[in-house]
């Protein structure tokens, strides 16, 4: 069951995730981006922590809706309207609940996957978050339509973005910077694919 | 990595503190969030114009906030595009009356982050056109892509829509006159050297000391080609080409044009490259009615320049001639 | 040796060329010998005002021609004093009947070719003065050496003393004026990198990946020390002690002052070291009055700052912020 | 006897030799000037060469003058107006002269030295050309008193001048470019006193 309790651990949760794999990330943005990804994440999900520490939010979509914002305004780039996106539409999925079932946290991704889709314009197979996110949220739904509880649901939502990132090697970039490189993006892992399969992860992690 | 900064995570403050003491009398820089405003306010009545993006393309877009060119503009991090809060609140503190025109260049951080701006000023009642300009043609443009890059047609494109705004056009025809830029602009730049991002502490791209980037982006993206190093000649023969074919430009058209340095770059090559063009333009039959010649778009300290036309009407140029008073572009006042 | 250049042996031929192109509204190019007067002719009675040294420096001193400042300038080869004769003919030709103000930079080679040239207009009739400035702090004054080079002041010089002209001051006081800026003006400047001369084709000093060259002259000249890297508050201490303690600057004193890139430097670091003078002056109770950031003396492609500085009163402050229309400085016009 | 001819013959050596010494006399400018010593010296006797090619001087004087005119128009730097200088005064000193003897030779050299130092108000000992002419035209001013031939005036003029040149390497610069190096201008020959030891070189060698 996802209670304002676990909306706020997976929220720090992420912060954590993000504060470890800053270099990892940016690493990956430096060969086919600008260098910036990890230190962009972990600049938005510091900030979502510090507001965290600052209020205690009254109810789970406030919690979702204030790291909207945070993100919103601290990350910049491309990720942050993406990322900002998401957890708005995110929240407002789950606005007035105090608790929500598997059903509603898969009703809740897909809410916020289509505002990355309508903010990006990118479909999957364009190299971005997009071809992690997709088959991760689709198989949640398959999974809550099951009546499966939420950490099985994450579960195979995990394992679908983790091939849906590893997919994204091979591919041609056709949106973001990486885009620019044409065919000499091929090679490499998106570095915005992994950083939304570590957003799944902390999800997984939150209910162990 | 050698710089005359402090500590990277300071650049940007620091820069933005030493420009407002640089041009107080033209310029102001607002706080949390950050964005630059002219000393004034917004005559009643005025279309404002704001633009933004990433830092490290100095005088772009601070160095042309003044009268008869932007009201605002956001800084993001350095080559980073500036979140919608900046935008949001630009917006709002510049905001005439009468609409406000945001120039965009296409990036896909700077899109979106516009976007989100724009969306919360129209949910504050302010009207907002946007403006994206996409003029570099070393990027093959593509449905499936993320299409053309932004880069030196934007400063034609804050000059000519602030003089439209300056002189009363309505939102509308400032927009139109913004996009009519974008419509007949194209650019294409190359680089000797790479930039290096403070924060980054190393060069965005390694280069052999005999190599160039042609086509490069100011960020330091990839352009078409690595290839080795030619002459001025040879270099202006390639990028006039490239610019002046993508419209293309015809026997006769009159064209303003900037050829730029990309921050590094000795201002007596810029004349020396100048040269070259205006050869080749003459031999195309191309007439250049009005130039810039010097460091406009920058990025960082990377060695290079760029290429950018824009063909001239008789409006175009009314606009262009208008008078301005910028930190980076003055004349006239 | 990577450049924007052609065969090194044709740079200047070139580069005026395209300069000529670039600003035809303000300026002519002569040829055999060389030299750049405004596009117009001396008004009738008034004095004429003429620098000029080796290329390489742009926009000094081409860039300065035009109403309010120069007449004339002399670009010898790239860092490279002109030759007498294009001193001689420049000052024929600008000569308005009321004499002819030589401003020359203090290099052994520039002095001489600077006095032959006063020489031979003498012979001919026409009344010549010339002040020479020596405002670099970084090179110990004495009468055993050549004494301290020409550099930043050199700007402020040609400003002031162009004004004075410009308003109908006769040659004695302009020249006045000029000698005045040099007394109370001071400079000193630093570089991270080298410059490379075309013709000598490679870096005129080697300096490590950690290392800055601290006095360094506009030619890549040594300076007071080769030191370990240090952030930009440090820079400008050292410089800023050394420059305004060496008349030296009173607290109270007005300032005007030049934040000078050295050519390769980005405008965002400009701005940055800017920031961190203003806040030195105003610990040492200094109030900079006007001031000038960005590229105005420059060494090629040498990354690097100076800070210029000189003492302001109302009479050289009125002829500051007198009306000028150059390429590389436009106010009031 | 210096003639016209001879004149001609000196001038079209030093063409030949400033030539041949052209990166020589550059690099040893690159070790305490700006690198352009023998580049300067190359472009000005190129140029005087150039201008007896397309015409004929009609006297010592006036092959002299439009040398020293040439060298003042083509040289720039701080060695052009001084071996400008020192042409023109040494051409006045044999105006109207179809021959001349070592005397006559010996104060025109005079006549030059002293316009040079009038120019560039240097002394001997601050490490440029005035280190290896001073001595050299002591010598001649000897040697001519003596009744010496021009061939052996000049022989003693250019051992002189060696000598002097030798002694320019461990001076500390007083004037000039080398002047900004202070201390560390030492342990390195003058550039300027080397292209003056050639000067009195060719000379020598035009009798030979
Ligand atoms: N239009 C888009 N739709 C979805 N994801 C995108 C889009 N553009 C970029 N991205 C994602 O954003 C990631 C880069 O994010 P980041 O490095 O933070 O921004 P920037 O590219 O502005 O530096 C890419 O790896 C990609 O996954
Ligand atoms: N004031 C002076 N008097 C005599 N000789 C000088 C003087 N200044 C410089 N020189 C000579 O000129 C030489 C340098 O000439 P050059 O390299 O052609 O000129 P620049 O120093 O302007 O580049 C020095 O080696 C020195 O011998
Ligand atoms: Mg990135
Ligand atoms: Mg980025
Ligand atoms: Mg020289
Ligand atoms: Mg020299």
């Amino acid at each position: 069951m996802l209670t304002l309790e676990m909306t706020e651990k997976w929220l720090r949760e992420l912060g954590r995730v993000y504060a470890e794999q800053k270099e990892y990330l940016t690493r990956l943005d430096s060969e086919i981006g600008d260098a910036d990804h990890g230190i962009n994440m972990n600049r938005g999900f510091s900030a979502v922590c510090a507001e965290l520490d600052k209020q205690s939010p009254s109810s789970i979509s406030a919690a979702l809706k204030s790291t909207a914002f945070v993100l919103i305004r601290t990350v910049g780039g491309a990720s942050g309207p993406l990322y900002g996106s998401f957890f708005l539409d995110f929240s407002k999925a789950l606005d007035g609940k105090d608790t929500a079932e598997s059903a509603d946290v898969a009703a809740a991704f897909q809410a916020g996957l289509e505002a990355i889709k309508k903010r990006g314009k990118a479909h999957v197979g364009d190299k971005t978050m997009l071809d992690a996110l997709v088959p991760a949220v689709e198989k949640m739904e398959v999974l809550a339509g099951e009546g499966k509880d939420i950490p099985t649901m994450l579960g195979g939502a995990v394992e679908a973005a983790e091939a849906g990132l590893a997919s994204t090697i091979e591919m041609v970039a056709k949106k973001g910077r990486a885009s620019y490189l044409g065919e000499r993006s091929k090679g490499h892992q998106d570095p915005g694919a992994t950083s939304s399969y570590y957003l799944l992860k902390a999800a997984l992690e939150t209910w162990k | 990595m050698k710089k005359l900064i402090n500590a990277p995570d300071d650049v940007i403050e620091e820069a933005l503190t030493g420009m407002e003491l640089a041009h107080s009398d033209i310029l102001k820089v607002h706080r949390n969030p950050n964005f630059i405003t002219r000393s004034s306010k917004t005559r009643k009545g005025k279309v404002a114009v704001i633009s933004g993006g990433g830092s490290g393309h100095e005088p772009l877009h601070g160095g042309f906030v003044g009268l008869g060119m932007l009201d605002a503009a956001c800084p993001g991090a350095v080559f980073t595009s500036p979140t919608p809060d900046q935008m949001e609140e630009a917006t709002k503190a510049v905001d005439g009356g009468a609409g406000v025109l945001h120039i965009v260049k296409n990036y896909s951080g700077d899109v979106m982050n516009f976007e989100m701006a724009a969306d919360l000023c129209g949910e504050a009642g302010i009207s907002v056109e946007s403006v994206i300009i996409d003029d570099d043609v070393a990027v093959k443009d593509s449905l499936y892509t993320e299409g053309r890059r932004g880069v030196g047609c934007t400063v034609f494109a804050e000059k000519i829509a602030g003089a439209a705004a300056e002189r009363g056009d309505d939102l509308k025809k400032t927009a139109e006159f913004c996009r009519r830029v974008n419509e007949v602009g194209r650019s294409m730049g190359m680089a000797l050297t790479s930039c290096t991002v403070p924060s980054a502490g190393k060069p965005t791209f390694e280069i052999g000391a005999d190599e160039i980037e042609m086509g490069v982006g100011i960020h330091g993206e990839p352009g078409r080609e690595r290839m080795k190093q030619k002459t001025a000649h040879e270099y202006v023969q390639m990028m006039g080409e490239a610019v002046v074919s993508d419209i293309p430009y015809k026997n006769g058209d009159e064209l303003i044009v900037l050829l730029n340095g990309m921050g590094g770059t000795p201002l007596m090559e810029l004349y020396l490259l100048y040269n070259e063009f205006e050869q080749f333009c003459k031999a195309k039959g191309l007439k250049i009615v009005r130039r810039l010649v010097g460091n406009y778009i920058t990025s960082l300290e990377m060695q290079g320049f760029s290429i950018s036309a824009v063909k001239a009407d008789e409006k175009l140029l009314a606009l262009w001639d208008a008078p301005v008073h910028t930190a980076g572009l003055r004349w006239g006042i």
